[in-house]
């Protein structure tokens, strides 16, 4: 067998390896962040990526921060939990539930959507704008949750980069956008401000879909690219929870590379929509 | 370096790399108990056109790698578009939604380091031909967790700049031509355990 | 209600209660050394004059040491599990072990003896002492373990400070001593070098109470000052591990303040043989 | 500062304490829902013969603090010698073998130290005529985490290093003669909860 090239390579691996193991239940004792069912591969690499932008030389050093330094806490939550999306990102999916799901949806006199981890609010904007054009706004509720605090202000802040614009345009017309989406926010300098109006039926709100339960009665749910990051266990405990929140009828969206798998526990609960899209349906004969 | 006991091999590339793989594919012994990992630089449309083009020139089946899935030996598992992907200790697939690194996602970089982190002295990795600098720091983590690491010399690459990075980064194992390239897979795959 | 003074002193013991448990963690996960049992109040003190000896502010900042730091493992292990003796420590003691336990003993053709968390040594040459001046050291076996390698390494060098030689000396001659203590070791400079004759019939071994089993066929356990150090389920299943090590008749030496309890599991298995010098003996007509 | 709503009274001294003290448990008003702790510079031998002492004293049961054992409402409770003697969070009592701290086992400033950690502003602590620093630091914890502190007046101590340490470090909430420590300790068990 070849040996390492660099034997302190190998028990720095192994050394870090334990490390994001204390960091994850120091976050946890201390402030009640559990990422004890995220998968380790990337959550490593982006506590490794705070060792950079912290300054610090390995990610065990990290800990003392957590342990003692609370302001810095939101800023290490914001970055292993990865809210990174874009406006109608994945546009095919967006054009999809304009075409399908919105006009199923429009046949309950009261239609609440619920987007579970909107992270920093870019498919809350995006839904929001989509219900505004099929003219179902004020039927509608959009509940958008998530357990970083810090991305809730943001995501109703709707402030967003402006140097991703021509993407967002992009986006917007593949999703069958007839509009300019200009017309949805102000520009300012090199930010964009989306157009406050867009919130009149949104409420934001804390919910860690790791601890916490059935959130309301719902007839669209709205959850991308969060399951990727989760253990099979907790991927099943919230597939269950989806279930558990939908109306008869009521509408699952998932992100790209998330299957509703035939061994969930609750895939015989759902019938498939779309499966390039993720889009699932609960079924109307109940369980 | 030898080229037996090998458990996975990684291979990433970009632009003028689809070819060469394309050998390197070809080169592959089946069955083998290697697992092989590709990451190319991907538009997430193209994956199944990808998936089927590689498959022609492949004995063994060649499928876009799925969150959760297992990295199984005697299979090509090949990166989609608009992800990360990374191996976990557990060797399964893991996907990261996060941003690009170095404008690529898929970054290789990304795949090759959970992969070194996960299989260090069992795992080869490639860096095949490219135009930008992805992949060199993932290569060297190979090189220090004790892989074995190859970059496809850069006069025979269509793009050099790729494996010219890893060379500006570290001392590769070897550089090779597609031809010995096809060689070294076809040794690996054939020892490997 | 009264405000504290400082509320950052509120604050900093907020999160070094917290800082403990994560430190415990990772000593656990890292080098296997399990202080999760441990009685919180004198662990956190300890671990306290550990972060003045390394020179860092806060308890949290000896995690990342622990977790990247080898070298300094055995250390923090030795100053966390208070390795504190002296040779005939509680000398009344050991009069009752001379005056009525040794003749007892000397009644086994073999004699077996279990020093539980043997430390750094003394109570083994103690003991050894004891055992030559009654005539039984060839029939005797010492097995003195520690979960503390560090440890153990010192108890087999068997050197000690002679700057505690009046009280070691006062010990041994109100232990029932007949000889002169300066028999058993050479002085040099300011150490004392206790005898390797004394180590003839002494076994060193590493035993952790916290996972381990079942040690020996013993006649005399000896444990002192260990078992305070522990939470009440530990104490338990550690006493529970003496009971089963014992040969029937065997007796058990426990620290003056650690009381075999009413309460035990197994305090029906031991008959008292002197309740302020805390021996017990293992009934012979067995459970 | 009020001297209501305490739930425990830590009293540390040395020599010249026990007079003192004798008073103090005198003005105790039983039943009190106050726990009190005491911790003198006491060898090991003599802690039967104190608690009897300072029974005759007090109104409430006087007995040797042990090891797991509740810090229970309307008692003294005593360190006995050769260990220090710790409060954990749960309000149970934990011994330590270690070395001495300051010349000191049992040590004040251990006793009092863990003390402030778990009862924090409703502890209140009194420290004694005594012969050393021994108290001062444990004093300033309880200080800190909002607890009452109070010291012999220096000029009525039989042995003033004690509680002039203690006003060397920081300044407590009060300095009382004998009387007014009889006074306040009938308050703080009167007003205890």
């Amino acid at each position: 067998m070849i040996k390492p090239r660099d034997p302190d390579a190998e028990a720095a691996l192994e050394a870090d390896d334990i490390a994001l193991e204390v960091f994850i239940h120091a976050l946890k004792l201390r402030h009640g962040y559990d990422f004890s069912e995220y998968s380790r591969a990337s959550l490593k690499r982006r506590a490794l990526e705070l060792t950079r932008k912290f300054g610090v030389e390995r990610l065990g050093d990290l800990i003392p921060s957590t342990l003692y330094e609370p302001a810095l806490v939101r800023e290490i939550v914001s970055h292993l939990s990865v809210p990174v999306s874009s406006l109608f990102r994945d546009p095919e999916v967006f054009l999809r539930l304009r075409e399908e799901v919105l006009p199923m949806l429009a046949s309950w006199p009261r239609i609440n959507i619920w987007l579970a981890g909107c992270a920093y609010g870019e498919e809350v904007y995006s839904l929001a704008i989509m219900l505004a054009e099929a003219g179902l706004t004020q039927r509608s509720q959009i509940y958008a949750t998530d357990f970083n605090d810090y991305a809730l202000e943001r995501a109703a802040e709707g402030i967003f980069n402006r140097q991703n614009l021509p993407e967002y345009r992009r986006n917007y017309m593949e999703s069958g956008g007839q509009a300019r989406l200009s017309d949805y926010y102000h520009a300012r300098y090199e930010l964009m401000r989306m157009r406050r109006e867009l919130l009149e039926r949104v409420v934001f709100a804390h919910h860690n879909l790791v601890t916490d339960g059935v959130f309301a009665e719902a007839h669209l749910i709205m959850c991308r690219n969060v399951l990727i990051y989760f253990t099979q266990p907790l991927k099943d405990r919230v597939l269950e929870l989806f279930a558990d929140s939908l109306v008869r009828g009521g509408f699952l969206v998932l992100g790209n590379k998330e299957a509703l798998s035939a061994t969930s526990p609750v895939a015989d609960r759902f019938e498939l929509v779309s499966a390039t899209d993720r889009i699932y349906r609960l079924k109307r004969d109940g369980v | 370096m030898s080229e037996s006991g090998y458990a996975a091999l990684a291979i990433g590339g970009s632009a003028g790399s689809l070819e060469v793989l394309c050998g390197i594919l070809e080169g592959l012994v089946s069955p083998t108990r290697l697992a092989v990992v590709v990451c190319l630089h991907t538009a997430s449309r193209e994956i199944g056109e990808l998936c089927t083009v590689l498959s022609r020139h492949s004995a063994l089946p060649v499928i876009e790698a799925q969150e959760s899935a297992a990295v199984a030996p005697n299979q090509v598992h090949v990166a989609g578009g608009g992800y990360h992907l990374l191996v976990e200790r557990a060797a399964t697939f893991a996907l990261c939604a996060g941003p690009r690194i170095q404008y690529a996602r898929p970054s290789i970089d990304v795949l090759f380091e959970s992969m070194a982190d996960t299989y260090r002295r069992r795992l080869a990795g490639m860096l095949l031909s490219g135009a930008n600098g992805d992949g060199a720091a993932g290569l060297r983590a190979i090189h220090r967790l004790g892989g074995l690491t190859i970059v496809q010399s850069p006069e025979t690459a269509s793009a050099p700049e790729m494996p010219q990075a890893a060379l500006k980064l570290f001392a590769p194992d070897r550089q090779n031509t597609p031809d010995q390239l096809i060689d070294a897979v076809r040794g690996i795959s054939r020892l490997a355990r």
